[in-house]
């Protein structure tokens, strides 16, 4: 199987009748995934692409099962959307757009919290488990496998999945934590998932310098079964951004690349140097 | 966005917050008629928005207005750390008898603000050791209660009067914060004059995101290279000069940076961070690699794996370049994902015979400016 | 504390709900005045804290303002359900295309604010069919979301602007209801008239214990009779005149109820319901017991479990009330608790022997009661 | 035994050194409670009647194990002192107060939800098991047996346990709801702790007309194993204060006095028709 979504999710999409909307759909579609109700308020009761319109989250609730919410509406209006979503009691809820104001997210992630929802995002790519592919990453890069993968940044992973469907290596899951300053859902949620699904033979996570999330999967890490191969970005990287001296205090001694790889090779996780090597360390875990 | 000090200041007073008597001028004069207005010694600072301004000389005190007037003249026009000083801030020279540090900012990891404070404030808070730092972690939907100012408070030592400031203004603090969809507001330090405490310095960082709803708050443009002014204008998500020759273009920041690390792991020394972003289209692209050209490298690396970025755009915004100026240098592309077909025949129209995989193409750039440099 | 419909209505002003255009005034020579300055046919509206103004005759329509100075001459010192009219509203005549109603309270069983709202608004809202109704539950820390706003547009079938309309309003009532600390806030009928929604009426009751932070809102003493009056000041929690012959003081809510109940049941009919509350000390105490002898009732009940109340101060004031106008009419004292040998010595003294049970006190007091009447 | 506190409980009083906290804790120390702890803002250090002061509750729960807590707070202050309780982990927290905004009331009792504290009040004269009074009941009033007893109001309470009290039955707990709209608890929530209280035989409710407590509380009782002796107060009270159309929309036709006695009634309670019927009635199911 796979983790959060499988092919028989139902999936909703707020925001569906946009250009980006529209685009992703029918993309999706072509992945497999069964896209049951959109919603596009002032719209209810249309058909777009094939897909039942409503004009408020608690009406697609009412008329469908809805495992799962795509969001491809704009910043300004996401921690409404969210909230929707939340409230309404979607359990999954994927956050594509960049840019919502931090404060926004903050209500976002700690009311999922609440209310026991996963979200992925915001600015992120979505997930994908086999036959349901919830976001905007390009459908070639995906096969079914044995992989799981969880990362923080986008292209990263469609190149080190790319890589792995190119030598016949495929994914029970790919998800894509998103990369903003408090993110949904963390590698440790993600990890413990993949711990527990039976199908999920090895992990692959990608990381970034910066933060902590690395840090504290490593504690995870230590306690798993499977094998787990990290790529982390960033090693040559210029000091990045810094806030007043809050963050530094924040993050004392964390966020480094040097810090994240002897945390991850402390925890077992093997930790490639370059991208494609990634491929190389999970073909050898998965002989 | 970075606030000048001053910017911060006038927010605190709105808010509530102590802070001395002063204002913000452009010329030695105005500084002269505000060191009037205050009729008592004053501190005259720099308004840039690195720190460490003292120990660069853009801090200065002056008993008289004729003082002031001086030292205004000679802080305006001064480079501190890279910034031209064109702002100075006339102020009261407070009585200090003690500085405290406090700050609110988002902790990622706990998602949810955090309040930081010591009793060890001013320049080296950074190096405080770990115990002399308090940090609580707030619940977003609760906000910062009275109870855990004043908890804070107690934690860093004050009494009396001095905690009772320290407490609301720490809550003032919080809802400036909430309000103005900052990420960080941070006072360092919060002095310790007689019975009060008064923010001496001001730190506040508003969220970028956010800027659209916070229209009374003045743009601060960061002070940029002309490149760097440059790819803004392009509408290239971020880029940053780090002065080697090979140039880089990547979508997206993790297989930017992973760009960057894979040609300097080869032995290349990137030129630059360039993220070219998502939907940026054939104009916007094209743009972006005459930026990459403008730096002058022996190499150009352009390194696209396609999402909403479509290969066809980056292929399109490369053909127009090399028909404007040619290949001045060697282009070296790697190209996969959406629309590469289209990407792919479009670039052997001009000439280049793109990769699929990153490692070979970024080996082949670091070879192209051995060879060019050689 | 109920607020006025012209107060209600400016508060919704304040924040941005839209109310007819009018104004409140004291006399029919300012009524004129404000008709004349609306230029349309105006309604002239008794302003007292009762609803079913209607019905009583205190809404008048006029065409002139000759006419809306004559119709407020009449209502200006009519009686609507008991309520003397002394002030009116004098407002524009909205073009009623349709009634809604909205509210938001607060919904005890839930610990949370309820939105309520139904399509079919007006005078008979409380008839209405459950399913006409639709209610909606909020988090307290997540407060009235824009979607929730739009959500309950929606199943009371409103589209287009007038769905903006009510959503932009119901989320503005909320904000109001926070920052006003209202226990309700009401607009019946919310009018259709052409593309918008119009606040017709209001009701707005303010939370009495937040009266103390809600400095800018006029205090409106509800009518209150004579006794009510008396009772208040004396101190007394709650003081209601009920037309029997047995005064009843007893202490606490609860207890006050059961009191009143067992009389009733042993036949008995309550002068009063007194809750003579916790702590209001000797004096207070024999205010209140002069209140029960001013309903010249046949019999006087006190029924005192003693807790925070403290039963030598009941004693006393008995003591007090009886040394200064006798015992008009018998005394009939239940006293059980907090320093009750003292206060069973005090009340010896002035010759009542006091029941320990409440029971057989309330019997007591039915058959002198019955005794006196006779 | 007894619910939510007993003998070996850990008190903290907000308010100690207030006329009311200072009187209360005396009397609250000669019914036995184990008062560890007294919180007194600039005060901390000191010690109050043999109490230790703290300035906040923080370093009180740093310094004792603190099993419950008693707040004689002014009505102003008494969110922000209920929230230092509920956020310092404190399980069981008292609010004596009355007159606390309804607003603030709603934060206090859903914040007390949400970190799984039991807040006894607002406006309650709070609740005593054997050997731990936390509130300002008479303690004369009190005796340890077997009946559990749940109240929404206070004098009526120390007359129906006193008269038991009186003929020699006692009780495991006696827990006041508090008369405030917004209670922090519910009849529910404590007749589900009698229900699992092994030393509690039966269980005397005590409600009184308006809002739908009593209704809820019919429900749970059709399931309990327990007997129930209810009163309720107010059979002959005139109708009440009404707040707008609202308040009559949200209680159709519940309420009553006769509704509640036909909803506990049919639920298999005992409804007395006088206070001191109750003695009478537990007296048979004690049997």
């Amino acid at each position: 199987m796979a983790i959060l979504v499988n092919a028989d999710s139902k999936v909703m999409i707020q925001g569906i009748t946009g250009k980006q909307g529209t685009f992703h759909l029918k993309q999706m579609q072509a992945f497999g995934t069964q896209v049951v109700a959109g919603v596009a308020p002032g719209k209810g009761g249309g058909i777009h692409e094939g897909v039942p319109l409503y004009d408020t989250v608690y009406e697609a609730c009412k008329n469908h099962q809805i495992d799962a919410a795509v969001l491809f509406i704009p910043a300004p209006f996401c921690k409404d959307a969210a909230l929707e979503a939340i409230e309404s009691g979607v359990k999954v809820i994927v956050v594509v757009t960049e840019h919502i104001p931090v404060h926004d997210e903050m209500i976002i992630v700690n009311r999922g919290k609440q209310k026991g929802a996963t979200i992925i995002g915001p600015n992120t790519f979505g997930m994908a488990s086999w036959k349901c592919k919830l976001g905007i990453m390009p459908n070639i890069a995906f096969s079914p496998g044995p992989v799981g993968v969880v990362a923080r940044s986008g292209t990263l992973t469609y190149e080190i999945v790319g890589s792995l469907t190119n030598i016949g290596i495929g994914q029970t899951s790919v998800v894509g934590l998103g990369g903003d300053k408090c993110p949904g859902s963390s590698f440790v949620q993600m990890l413990k998932m993949f711990e527990a699904d039976p199908d999920t033979k090895a992990v692959v996570l990608i990381g970034e310098i910066g933060g902590n999330a690395e840090e504290e999967a490593s504690e995870y890490i230590k306690t798993m079964s499977k094998p787990v191969v990290a790529y982390l970005a960033g090693k040559s990287a210029p000091p990045g951004k810094r806030m007043g001296h809050a963050g530094a205090i924040i993050e004392r001694g964390k966020g480094t690349y040097e810090g994240k790889v002897k945390a991850l090779t402390a925890a077992g996780a093997k930790v490639a140097t370059f991208p494609h090597e990634v491929r190389d360390l999970i073909k050898e875990h998965l002989k | 966005m970075k606030c000048f000090e001053y910017m911060g200041k006038e927010f605190f007073a709105k808010f509530g917050i102590p802070v001395p008597k002063g204002r913000m001028v452009l010329t030695p004069e105005d500084a002269e008629k505000v060191a009037v207005e205050i009729g008592k010694p004053c501190v005259i600072k720099s308004q840039v928005l690195s720190g460490k301004r003292g120990k660069a000389g853009g801090i200065k005190f002056a008993d008289t207005p004729a003082e002031a007037k001086v030292a205004a003249d000679a802080i305006l026009g001064m480079t501190v750390q890279g910034h031209k000083v064109e702002r100075i801030l006339v102020e009261e020279k407070l009585k200090i008898e003690g500085e405290l540090y406090v700050a609110i900012t988002i902790d990622g990891a706990a998602r949810a603000p955090v309040v930081i404070t010591s009793a060890k404030g001013g320049m080296d808070i950074e190096e405080q050791a770990e115990e002399d730092i308090v940090k609580v972690n707030l619940d977003v939907f609760l906000g910062l209660q009275p109870f855990q100012a004043k908890e804070l408070a107690r934690r860093i030592g004050l009494k009396g009067n001095l905690a009772k400031g320290f407490a609301d203004i720490v809550q003032k603090m919080y809802k400036m914060m909430v309000e103005k969809d900052a990420e960080l507001v941070e006072i360092n330090p919060l002095v310790i004059s007689g019975d009060s405490v008064i923010a001496a310095d001001s730190k506040l960082t508003i969220d970028d995101s956010a800027l659209y709803r916070q229209k009374d708050i003045p743009y601060v443009d960061e002070e940029k290279t002309e490149m760097e002014k440059m790819a803004h204008e392009a509408g290239v998500g971020c880029f940053v000069e780090l002065g080697g020759d090979i140039a880089i273009m990547a979508n997206g920041a993790g297989i930017t940076m992973a760009t960057l690390d894979t040609v300097q792991l080869y032995g290349g020394a990137p030129a630059n961070f360039m993220d070219a972003g998502g939907g940026t289209g054939v104009d916007g692209t094209a743009k972006a690699i005459e930026i990459l050209l403008a730096q002058k490298p022996n190499v150009v690396f352009v390194n696209i794996f396609g999402g909403i970025t479509r290969c066809d755009d980056v292929a399109n915004a490369l053909a127009q370049v090399i028909k404007k100026v040619g290949m001045p240098v060697p282009f070296v592309v790697r190209m996969v994902g959406t629309n590469q077909e289209e990407g792919l025949r479009v670039l052997k129209e001009v000439g280049i015979e793109a990769f699929r995989d990153m490692a070979p193409a970024a080996k082949k750039a670091v070879e192209l400016a051995k060879g060019g440099a050689a």
